[in-house]
């Protein structure tokens, strides 16, 4: 794959600068008068999440970053462990606000697979949707997000209104805005209310402009482009290399999607394809996330017209206060708005998971990947940079 | 006044300890950051006007400019877009977004505060200007909601900084958080909305909670 | 780079025009959705406090507290969930594995307070404005249960298998049904307070769904020592209170229960309970009968160290459990594992010896430092309706004595029963059993004062009569027995309506103009029987005291006025065979408390 | 057509299986789905192992490291979890390491990832990675001072309660306990 040539960028070469010692290590002396150092973040209004990165400067292009994370912990894989299955089951959820529906079914899924209990098709079919919905009110979020890191706020505006509008769906069939606390291990708490069909179709109609005005406010925008294109490019070689999964791998060329590669829930029998760019930079991840969004809506409609009328929502476990889970261990992924979201779980057959490990992708993207695309960059783009990355904290340091 | 409790020691940054730096005509001059970089002043208590009828009017142009500093603590903050944006819009109500502690009068504890957070929490509200109003939401700020068991999470918010108005719900909807907003307002108009004399009044006693689980005082004890 | 790039941002201001949508007043337009998971409200009189919410918490939210106007009682604890909203995440939960279906979750989401102490409240019980809310979070229906309504069914003979031989009918469970039963369990404990032994119930079904045998027969030898007979024929007044009934069926503790005991083989009772080389004290206890109560006694007075020796009138141990209760329900081998382990704990046991015939109670008075009288219910009473003198009028607890004892009874071709409690049952079952040995088909008809919701049989009893086609015939009030030529031909009976007068007593009133005639040629009577303390001289007696209906006055170690003597079993409770354990084991603690501060 | 895939997966794994197994001496194989398979292999070779399943084998995607703490064998066993993205397969690779001492070679070579990985372990669990970058740093916790969080002898509710003054107040009632209290004569 040929690298993208870096036509928009206006910075001058300083890869000679700052020098490197003989070490290896950078020649950063702060008391020379010529770095400075810079922490961006922790505190952020609502738009990713508490982090900080701690950059060097020289003039106004980074030389060092560094990202400290943390200031989210509250230590789910330890509380997990002192509750009960079903107890994790609200726990779990607040590992990430932004979605926090792949929580609750990737913890229901391992649940169900280690004790091998089969669940009911129609709450298949109900999570399937519930999980879509997610990521389509994740992504209302984040694809005008991008275009607010360069202070263009009226996506903004517009994509958090359609957002709520979702949440309101969402609030009808799970009775939650937020934290929904849907999908429960056996199956789904509640069938579609009465006319959900008819207002989703509303809500997915008004999304569908939104999708034809943002392509006008924010891709055929020659700021955006200008800003965006060429700006912090992965290089396909490091896809594997730095772990990155997701719209941030699809952009760089790799057709990966654990909905086509692994299906899960019922993605197989919705027809599909892998969304793809190649130009990896955050215009090409934009442009996969707004594809995504597309995406979404076609699966949502494809969901709604498929799904069958009724069925049981659950399945009966054994009784949850006393539930064990036979000794054994598995990983089970699902693909989440940022890329592959998976669970590691261990049991030792008792009442309450040994252990618990969220595997998330920004774990990989937003620590070790985006000090890697901070260097030389402009202190600009820092933020574009990290929410081109769909970065969440929380689900960092969980 | 810094450097005193000998736990903070083990985790203080080596910028920050004591040294001795030798100054350009050869003597030797011992240099505590600390201590030397900031001012060391206690908090003080501003009294209200003594004319009532200024004290109201000025605790009415308070409550209808509640200027909120944009930091978002925990899972609340992903309310606060909405309420900030057209659907809900929180400016008509007197409540704006600012970025700098400086500019902001309104904190929104928005629920749990990792101890990591708390020592930035308390370092932006003691920056910001008085006088100043805390709105805790959500369980975690009441009594540790969801991680009342976490290590790494306070229990109750009221230890550690003065909380005007509470909001129940986990995580609170856009619109309770406005109706803390209208509870605050009424709060100030009232005259009770004492948070920074409090702060300033029981000083010792709130550092005294922050610092016994803030383990790395890596700071002044009052940023102002 | 083209020009279009420049322009088409700004199609963004054709939004200008459109209508705004902003939410006009978003304090009051804006409640909750239909399932909208807001604050807490609480049915106070469906609940009965049986603490799963508290359980199922995963932030310690829930706490339960008494709460005024609702009193402990029976089925009910008398506590009441009050939630800390500094600890809620509003799942539900709670809601979600309610027993009773009473906790519900409403649409009202905003509380706002200056003070945090303010966020903790009783739902229901403190009128807050959302508790009328229709709409909100309620437990999903169908088929979305946190643990398993239905029972599992226990395995029978079938009526045509069973009802001509008196071989045991209830199966017991298989140890997957009986770990599946007992899952079902939410241990909340309410059922404890209802057994009158209080037996240790959630602990036990633990040790089912556990597999740990030995620790649950642990568990049911602190409280009974007769686990075989009470998991065959207990009352079973713990399952009529179980938390899971409010919303599914019971559960099936009694059969949980005959599990465990079914499981362990009596060789290895001693070394489970570690009851081998018990140290003698040197005092002596006499215990007269070996019911329940007089076997209970014994059993813990025998651990405490004191050497019993037990008096029984009949030739076998077991009292009313071998002589009253049918085979088909309670089969001798089993009556005997549980009294062979108590009697292989160093009790002597003197059959065939009547107290006041063979030797007095003074005697025993003399003889051992105190006395346990057990003895039971055992004179039959009588309608004393005209004709019940004839023949073949009999007593069912006689003609139960006679099965037992494997006597030759008398049975007719077409019998009626007065009577409508379990030992009525019983003696229908049993000669519908001869009935169809004798004639191959059954025609017994029982009757009783009761109408047929107030039967004081229990339900299954009742039930399994009927499909072993004998007719039970409620609510009627027997008349005269007409007899011809010196034959019964059968019982007039008018229809009862009511038994208890305005203040509760026994004053049956009756529709005379309502008849019926039930053809017979053997009329029994089963409706309770009587005490006999003949054995009680008149010297002893004077020291006693006595209570309504002839009992003896106790106290609450089960020791009469006379302190040497204890008195317990279905002679001052009951009658059934849980209360005589009970008072049993109060007792050997009472005589052991009497003997040491003497 | 979709059995003929199942097959040939299951065939492409026990083939890679089988190709472990003759090189590295690999103990409790595990199937947990057709795709997904979990093997133990002792420490020292475990790095080799997944070197040469990274290099020869095709398992380019590094899926995750962590630990768990089995305390009561004295032991934290460490699962790396590879993906091999053009067979669609995973295979988990774990490793009981001491508790007592507990190191491990470090992985940060093979993908760039695993340093953050073992950043967390080093905080959260105390296992250390010498020679991986930033390993010492505090990673997600400050002023941390008592035994590492995530070790199973680490009691978080008791720690919380006396750090972080619960509100108090409360008072909860067992309605066994009450009703013995009440009821029981």
């Amino acid at each position: 794959m040929k690298e993208q040539k870096n036509i928009f960028n206006r910075q001058p070469d300083r890869s000679k600068y700052p020098a490197k010692k003989k070490n290896g290590k950078l020649d950063i002396d702060l008391s020379s008068g010529k770095f400075v150092k810079l922490w961006h973040g922790p505190n952020h209004p609502g738009v990713t999440g508490n982090m900080a990165i701690e950059l060097t400067l020289s003039g106004d292009e980074i030389v060092d970053a560094k990202t400290h994370v943390g200031y989210l912990h509250r230590g789910f894989e330890k509380l997990m462990e002192r509750r009960l299955w079903i107890q994790c089951f609200p726990t779990c959820i607040r590992m990430c606000v932004a979605e926090p529906d792949y929580n609750e079914y990737l913890l229901a899924k391992s649940a169900e697979e280690l004790s091998g209990i089969e669940v009911p098709e129609m709450a298949e079919w109900l999570r399937t949707l519930v999980l879509e919905m997610a990521r389509l009110q994740s992504l209302l979020r984040t694809v005008p997000g991008q275009a607010g890191t360069l202070s263009l706020g009226i996506g903004v505006q517009w994509g958090v209104y359609l957002r709520d509008l979702v949440l309101d769906l969402f609030e009808e069939l799970t009775g939650g805005r937020v934290y929904h606390m849907y999908i429960i291990p056996g199956g789904v708490r509640g069938l579609l209310p009465d006319g959900f069909k008819k207002r989703m179709e509303e809500v997915l109609g008004k999304i569908d402009e939104f999708v034809k005005n943002i392509e006008n406010l924010m891709f055929n925008n020659i700021v955006f482009k200008k800003r965006t294109k060429g700006v912090g490019y992965i290089k396909p070689s490091w896809v594997n290399k730095y772990g990155i999964v997701g719209p941030n791998a699809r952009a760089a060329g790799f057709k990966r999607d654990v909905r086509k590669d692994y299906p899960y829930l019922v993605y197989d029998k919705l027809d599909f394809d892998i969304t793809h760019e190649t130009d990896s930079d955050i215009f090409a991840r934009s442009m996969i996330r707004k594809k995504e969004l597309v995406l979404t809506l076609d699966l949502i409609r494809q969901i709604m017209a498929k799904m069958p009328k009724k069925g049981d929502i659950k399945a009966q476990t054994p009784n949850v206060l006393h539930w064990k889970i036979p000794a054994g261990e598995t990983y089970v992924r699902s693909e989440s708005s940022r890329g592959e979201y998976g669970f590691y779980t261990v049991s030792d057959g008792s009442t309450k998971p040994r252990r618990i490990n969220l595997r998330g992708p920004s774990y990989t993207h937003a620590v070790v990947l985006l000090e890697k695309l901070l260097i030389n960059a402009n202190i600009a783009d820092v933020h574009s940079i990290m929410v081109s990355l769909q970065t969440c904290p929380p689900e960092i340091e969980r | 006044m810094t450097n005193e409790n000998k736990n903070h020691e083990k985790f203080l940054h080596e910028e920050n300890k004591i040294r001795e730096v030798k100054a350009p005509d050869g003597s030797i001059i011992k240099v505590d950051p600390l201590n030397d970089y900031f001012l060391d002043d206690r908090p003080e208590i501003k009294k209200p006007k003594t004319n009532k009828i200024v004290e109201k009017f000025l605790n009415w142009s308070r409550a209808e400019s509640l200027w909120v500093l944009g930091f978002g603590t925990g899972c609340g903050s992903i309310e606060i877009p909405p309420l900030m944006t057209p659907r809900f819009d929180a400016f008509r109500f007197g409540v704006a977004m600012r970025p700098t502690p400086r500019q902001s009068n309104v904190f929104i504890i928005s629920g749990y505060l990792a101890v990591k957070t708390l020592k930035r929490v308390i370092r932006s509200y003691e920056q910001m200007q008085g006088p100043k109003y805390v709105l805790a939401l959500g369980s975690c700020t009441i009594n540790g909601g969801m991680y009342w068991d976490s290590y790494n999470t306070i229990n109750r918010l009221d230890h550690f900084i003065p909380v005007d108005v509470y909001v129940a719900g986990c995580m609170p909807r856009p619109e309770a958080l406005l109706a803390g907003f209208m509870k605050l307002k009424e709060r100030i108009k009232a005259g009770r909305g004492e948070g920074a004399n409090e702060y300033a009044e029981k000083f010792d006693w709130y550092k005294a909670n922050q610092k016994k689980i803030i383990n790395d005082w890596n700071m002044p004890d009052y940023n102002w | 780079m083209a020009i279009k790039d420049i322009l088409t941002p700004f199609t963004a201001w054709k939004k200008v025009f459109r209508e705004p949508v902003t939410v006009k007043d978003p304090l009051n337009d804006r409640p909750g959705a239909e399932r909208y998971r807001g604050f807490h409200k609480n049915e106070l009189k469906t609940c009965i406090g049986c603490g799963s919410c508290e359980e199922i918490c995963e932030n310690e939210a829930i706490d339960l507290v008494a709460v005024k106007g609702y009193d402990t009682k029976d089925g009910d604890s008398g506590l009441r969930p009050m939630v800390d909203y500094g600890r809620c995440c509003w799942c539900a939960l709670c809601v979600d594995v309610c027993t009773t279906g009473s906790l519900t979750l409403s649409n009202e989401y905003t509380w706002v307070a200056e003070d945090p102490e303010e966020f903790r409240f009783v739902p229901g019980a403190e009128n807050k404005e959302w508790d009328n809310n229709e709409l909100g979070w309620k437990k999903p229906t169908p088929n979305y249960e946190f643990y398993g309504q239905k029972r599992q069914t226990m395995e029978e003979l079938h009526p045509e298998e069973r009802d001509h031989s008196f071989i045991e009918m209830i199966k017991g469970y298989s140890k997957e049904q009986a770990q599946l039963e007992a899952d079902r369990c939410v241990e909340c404990g309410i059922c404890i307070a209802t057994c009158p032994a209080n037996m240790g119930i959630p602990e036990y079904i633990k040790a089912v769904r556990e597999d740990d045998m030995e620790y649950g027969l642990k568990v049911l030898y602190e409280t009974n020592p007769l686990p075989e007979i009470c998991g065959r024929i207990c009352t079973h007044k713990c399952e009529t209170v179980c938390s899971v009934g409010h919303n599914g069926e019971p559960l099936s503790i009694r059969w949980l229960k005959r599990y465990i005991a079914d499981q362990v083989e009596s060789a290895d009772y001693k070394r489970i309970l570690g009851t081998d080389g018990i140290e003698n004290n040197g005092k002596t206890v006499a215990v007269i009968g070996s019911g329940p109560a007089g076997l209970s006694a014994a059993h813990y007075l025998s651990l405490l160290g004191y050497k019993v020796t037990i008096f029984e009138q009949f030739a076998q141990a077991g009292g009313m459990m071998r002589y009253g209760i049918p085979e088909y329900r309670l089969p001798y081998n089993q009556i005997d594992k549980d009294i062979d382990y108590i009697l292989s704990l160093g009790v002597d046991i003197k059959y065939n010896t009547r107290i006041g015939k063979d030797i007095t109670l003074s005697e025993l008075r003399d003889k051992y430092d105190a006395v346990f009288a057990g003895t039971g219910l055992h004179l039959g009473r009588s309608t004393g309706i005209p004709g019940t003198d004839h023949e073949n009028v009999y007593q069912a607890i006689e003609l139960l004595n006679k099965i037992t004892e494997g006597k030759e009874i008398h049975v007719a071709e077409k019998i009626v029963v007065i009577g409508g409690g379990n030992v009525a049952m019983d003696i229908t079952r049993s000669l519908a059993r001869l009935q169809n040995q004798k004639y191959g088909r059954v025609q017994m008809i029982a009757t009783a004062l009761e109408s047929e919701e107030n039967l004081p049989a229990d339900v299954e009893e009742v039930l399994e009569a009927r499909e072993e086609k004998a007719i039970v015939n409620a609510g009627w009030g027997p008349k005269e027995i007409e007899i011809k030529d010196g034959k019964i031909k059968g019982l007039h009976v008018v229809k009862c309506l009511s038994i208890f007068d305005a203040e509760g007593r026994f004053n049956p009133k009756f529709d005379e103009d309502n008849k019926n005639f039930f053809e017979a040629d053997m009329v029994v009577e089963s409706i309770g029987q009587g005490m006999d303390i003949n054995y009680i001289t008149e010297d002893i007696k004077a020291e006693l005291k006595f209570g309504p209906r002839g009992r003896i006055t106790v106290d609450e170690n089960i020791q009469s006025d006379a302190k040497w003597l204890f008195v317990g079993g279905d002679i001052i409770q009951g009658p059934d065979v849980i209360h005589g354990i009970a008072n049993g084991h109060k007792a050997a603690y009472g005589i052991d408390n009497f003997l040491k501060n003497k | 057509m979709e059995k003929k895939n199942k097959s040939s997966i299951v065939n492409i794994k026990s083939s890679i299986i089988d190709d472990i197994k003759s090189r590295f001496e690999i103990t409790d194989i595990v199937h947990r789905r057709d795709n997904m398979t979990f093997v133990t292999c002792e420490k020292q070779k475990t790095i080799a192992l997944i070197t040469h399943m990274k290099t020869n084998l095709g398992f380019k995607h590094f899926v995750l490291l962590t630990a768990v703490d089995w305390i009561e064998d004295g032991k934290f066993q460490l699962t790396y979890i590879l993906n091999n993205p053009k067979q669609k397969l995973d295979i988990a690779v774990r490793t009981m390491i001491s508790r007592e001492e507990a190191t491990m070679e470090t992985a940060h070579k093979l993908w760039k990832q695993i340093a953050t990985y073992q950043r967390e372990l080093k905080e959260m669990f105390g296992i250390d990675f010498p020679g991986s970058p930033r390993v010492d740093e505090n990673f997600i916790l400050e002023g941390w001072n008592d035994i590492p969080p995530y070790r199973r002898d680490f009691d978080t509710k008791v720690y919380a309660e006396e750090t972080f003054f619960p509100r108090p107040g409360r008072k909860t009632n067992d309605p066994a306990e009450y009703m013995k209290k009440n009821l029981h004569k």
